[in-house]
């Protein structure tokens, strides 16, 4: 675990302190709506329903949930194939989502995209880059986008700790912070690539460090407190809202389960992973809002329950869904 | 008249056109200049082409008239500016980005190839990509192994891209200018040896379309030439040559690498039933395969001659003068190999 | 016996070759161990290579052996690896990049493209670089459009590189033998639909040679089908389907994509009069153009008719599972292909 | 002109102390070597015995002349189309050089490579890249290529200020970092790319900032002292070789011509230009040995004669030598 993390995760108390208790209670079942998507997706996978790979984020649902609270409406986001958090946070239709994953006509990208590629624009959901890094320098034209249009959005990028080592990162930071361009880049740091720790890949587990040398405001903070990334976020899109350049957060986090598919994720000790379930921000988010009496055990079950429901319906009629036709204009969806 | 002054009077009366005999370098200025004017919600990113004008002054005056904020020096970082022009397009604008040389697509084919080009297709058909990226290439200037490749070739297999080639002025002010109406993600493919040629362009012309597929530039029965790029001029100086011993070669410029259309060269081929092509680039890989394998099979009988390929050597090229240019194409090779087929 | 006790077993008498029925898989796995005890030289680079034995487990065991300093996990960071690929092989080393999927060979296609495969010429041949990379490519595992190219045409018209795709166990292993013993650079494209194919391989064979054009991998008389990497299986598998009607199809394994030397080919069009290519690839830009392009000229009066391109679309492959198996030529529209040819 | 990088320049003075009188004095021979060398392509290519374009290093002798009076023969250096100095330094025969400028068969690479690609192996000079950054991943490799032999040996990479920009950069610093490489990256700040001034395109001047980053050893050199230059090489070098790791020094300097051919370098202004001409390294560093009474006003003149002399022999001979044959066979240039 990272203490510093912990320690730091309040400091932005201040913008975490003015949502409303609807907004506290909102983020739950954000987050509970994630974590039972993602649990349904690896049965619909282990059913043959989603084709390929797929690669989920239970564990990493506050970083989502968080990001999302500081939106707006017209702003931007874009993510990676682990994109699925995101693109419920903000909004997507569940059974849109699903239908995607299944690879049906009624998909969010109408079967052509799949599990790594939801893309929603109505919601600014701007696209899932499979290519890692690809997503940043894309993150930053809508960044630069958002400044020209002088709407005072901001654009956000999603991407992990794996990322921070390719080209594509480096030119994106630094086209960002050049250009002073309103895009909050957020580092999932789930401490592995696939399947190598962190520290086998970069010299240092800490990625604040790496952005700071593009002069970016940077945040180090505790991805499982939802909270925390709701204080950090919300700080950094009112500063980026405001002409005050990029930032970028660092959240730590764990992914839950392997990589992709079935990876049972061995390279991993006990130990660690023992330790990140403590923190599950899940539990650790209704735990608080029971304790300060937001809600009652029993609400928090009901929104599991309702939760569960509303994702099993929404993978039911997915499942039902036609498949894409085989007679549509494909190159009308290749060229306008 | 200097380019600006002609631009200058040019806009005095925007949609008034005139024939006007410039350079390929003006011509590529007056089109991004015209279509910034139309389309506020153009811009442009490139290394130096602020204040400088560009590297080969292909963005000569922009900066001046249309501000720093739409004529956008960028850091050496072809991903993220490429990259970029992806998520502005996404988000309302229509990016257009310079390559200083073509050989730099190597440093962000990925963009190009994996995320700009499948993004709308991914999305279902979603979004659109208008996006325009011009990169200049091509050989003859002893600029050595990384500076003088046309690049037509790499991204030939891409779907979801198109790829235009202008080998005239007035195609490069009138392919541009469709160009950057295009709802889709255009590669324009510009030769920095033609950049000082002259012709006359419709200067002014509003009533632009992207070109669908090959063109005629000079008419003749009696074999088909198919060229890009600089190869046209030679192809057309062959043409010069074959017209002096009473043969009447038909010169067509390919123009669009993609989507490939090749029923224009068939036609021709019908008439003339030999065909040769002229490519500068390697003999594998490129557009000229596929024109002769799509001409077989749409005019196989008409064919009196297997066609030929004339292209560059399969290794790099070299620096020095005299090999550089032993192995570009000439006029001359293009002619005889014409009359080897008659 | 599972591949790591074969190659146990193979240990005892690394130099007795002994025919065994492998999956692709553990013939590269067979081949990169046998080169890798061979030359303390060589080493190879990648993603979760290492400790995990690869993500698609081409390197499992390799570790365990050689220890990390020969089997190198590296950052996300293939503009890194493969650069430094060329660093090592110019001051004495032979190494091995492994790309996880062949569609991330665009982040680092400048460094094959304008680094790797032009430092040897621009050197005036003064320099020698043995590299070989690997790259795991191919549709129908509904990995989306990112992830499922094979990536054949996007090198094919880069001159310094050799490229060649292995389409059987055999193949993979012989071929990848020959590509780390090669002292050029050599880009091995691999099909991640074929790892857990079988088929009989000379596990140990010492005396390997990098092959030097296509190879007939089923005599026939009628009509002559091309292909490369899983297309080749299907091309077996429709010539099966012909065969039960009496037609003998001449299946050739293209194998060499560059150099590209298609004399065997039109050998076969010389005796079969019919040409059919299957190619895992857009329309444009590939292997295929130049194969009909060259056999129209060396074979052009042995053509009964115009020779056959089957590809993938010109649009991104989908998701879906049933719109991917749509695009994905099969024995059935191969053998149909061929019959309307008859 | 930059005066932390003054102040900071003879940090490592107790390196420059170890050089023999005779070490110093060969110092400023190769500095003058190169600036002689420099003229002469300058108005070869007036004449136009040098083709195409070319990338002059008058200005940055000191930093050619100070690394690599801190290598030894075997070690690998690579550079950029601005490399004719790194080459000069390590001891390329002239009329080699000028041969392969010329296009000449008997140039050092046969007239195929060409200004921006001189390549010498034989003198550790592993290849001049002309893509921006394209030279760093290289000399990664060769760094790890001299840590599997163990020979003590290290791998030296010039690039410059514009290079920082580009993921090549980013993934090399990284990767020798990680792998704790004996990679010395010498950046030549000369605060220009073509016609960029380094803050336009980059958050601050000084590159050390960035290099930090990867946890790497850095160090701010003054680019025009050739002793400061030698002792921080000398400094990183031996750290190398000592299994230390790599080291980023960057060298604050100025090229006194235009990026390229015929290029005016209006968009420098007149009294930046001014400032550093007058810290032209190869003056201040003859004025330091006659200062310091290791040489003679005419002793240094009669250097500036004799390598005038011997350049402008090696020029005429190389201009006299044959092209190369258009009936070699290029195929065996290509491929084995
Ligand atoms: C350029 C590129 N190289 C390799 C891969 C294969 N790959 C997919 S995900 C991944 C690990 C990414 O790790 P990280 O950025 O930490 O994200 P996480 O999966 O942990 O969310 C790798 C190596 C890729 N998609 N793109
Ligand atoms: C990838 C790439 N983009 C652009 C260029 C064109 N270019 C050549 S040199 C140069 C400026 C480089 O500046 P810097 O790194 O500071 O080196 P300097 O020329 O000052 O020595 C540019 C943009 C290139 N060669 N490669
Ligand atoms: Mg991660
Ligand atoms: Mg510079």
């Amino acid at each position: 675990m990272n203490e510093r993390a912990a320690g730091n995760a309040r400091a932005s108390d201040g913008a975490a302190a003015a949502l409303t208790d609807e907004d506290r209670i909102d983020l739950l079942r954000t987050m509970i709506m994630i974590r039972e998507f993602e649990e349904q997706v690896q049965r619909s996978y282990l059913e043959g329903l989603v084709h390929g790979t797929t690669h989920l984020c239970n564990g990493q649902e506050a970083v989502c949930a968080g990001v999302a609270k500081a939106l707006r409406d017209d702003d931007y986001v874009s993510y990676t194939y682990r994109g699925h958090g995101q693109c419920l946070a903000r909004g997507m239709d569940l059974e849109a989502a699903f239908a995607e994953l299944f690879g049906r006509a009624t998909g969010a990208c109408g079967g052509l995209g799949g599990s790594m590629h939801l893309t929603d624009i109505d919601h600014g959901l701007i696209g899932a880059f499979g290519i890692v890094g690809a997503g940043l320098p894309v993150a930053v034209g809508a960044g630069l986008s958002a400044q020209l249009a002088g709407r005072k959005q901001v654009s956000v990028c999603f991407f992990g700790d794996g990322a921070v080592n390719i080209g594509a990162f480096h030119e994106a930071l630094n086209i960002a912070q050049v250009w002073r361009l309103p895009v909050i880049f957020v580092c999932e740091n789930n401490l592995y690539g696939e399947f190598s720790h962190i520290l086998h890949t970069t010299p240092y587990e800490d990625l604040v460090i790496r952005a700071a040398s593009y002069a970016m405001r940077t945040e180090l903070v505790d991805g499982n407190d939802v909270l925390a990334v709701y204080a950090a976020a919300a700080g950094a899109v009112a500063r980026a809202r405001d002409n005050g350049g990029p930032a970028f957060l660092e959240c730590k986090t764990y992914r839950h389960r392997g990589h992709s598919r079935t990876d049972p994720a061995k390279y991993r000790a006990p130990a660690e992973v023992e330790a990140w379930l403590k923190r599950d921000p899940l539990s650790l988010y209704r735990a608080e809002l029971c304790a300060a009496g937001l809600i009652s055990e029993s609400d928090a079950d009901r929104f599991t329950i309702e939760a569960r429901s509303a994702v099993k319906a929404a993978a039911d009629r997915a499942a039902a869904a036609p498949w894409p036709s085989l007679k549509q204009d494909f190159m009308a969806k290749t060229f306008v | 008249m200097t380019a600006n002054e002609k631009m200058a009077a040019a806009e005095l009366k925007p949609l008034q056109m005139a024939i006007q005999e410039i350079t390929y370098r003006e011509a590529i200025v007056a089109a991004l200049r015209e279509e910034m004017r139309r389309d506020p919600k153009t811009l442009i990113m490139g290394e130096d082409i602020g204040a400088s004008g560009g590297p080969f002054k292909t963005c000569q005056g922009l900066y001046e008239e249309f501000g720093a904020s739409r004529v956008r020096d960028t850091p050496i970082a072809e991903t993220g500016f490429v990259g970029a022009a992806l998520g502005l397009a996404l988000t309302g604008y229509r990016p257009i980005v310079e390559i200083m040389f073509a050989d730099f697509l190597g440093v962000c084919f990925d963009q190009i190839a994996n995320s700009i080009a499948k993004h709308r297709f991914m999305s279902g058909g979603r979004v659109k990509t208008p996006i325009v990226i011009r990169a200049l290439g091509g050989a003859g200037l002893r600029f050595g192994a990384q500076h003088s490749q046309t690049a037509e070739s790499w991204l030939l297999s891409v779907p979801g891209l198109k790829i235009i080639c202008p080998s005239n002025p007035e195609q490069a002010y009138l392919m541009l200018k469709a160009a950057i109406r295009d709802d889709n993600p255009v590669l324009v493919l510009e030769h920095k040896a033609l950049l000082s040629t002259k012709g006359a362009a419709p200067i002014g012309l509003d009533d632009v379309a992207m070109p669908t597929g090959p063109r005629v530039l000079r008419p003749g029965r009696h074999a088909t030439i198919v060229a890009s790029l600089a190869m046209v001029g030679k192809a057309l100086a062959a043409a010069d040559r074959l017209a002096l011993e009473g043969i009447e070669a038909e010169v067509i410029d390919v123009q669009v690498l993609r989507p490939l259309n090749v029923s224009p060269i068939s036609d021709s081929v019908r008439r003339t039933n030999i065909l040769v092509t002229v490519e500068e680039q390697a003999p594998t890989g490129g557009w000229s395969s596929d024109v002769v394998a799509d001409v077989v099979s749409q005019a196989f009988d008409f064919l009196d001659a297997p066609p030929a390929r004339i292209t560059l050597p399969d290794h790099p090229l070299p620096y020095s003068p005299h090999l550089e240019d032993s192995f570009i194409p000439s006029p001359e090779r293009i002619a005889a190999t014409v009359k080897s087929l008659l």
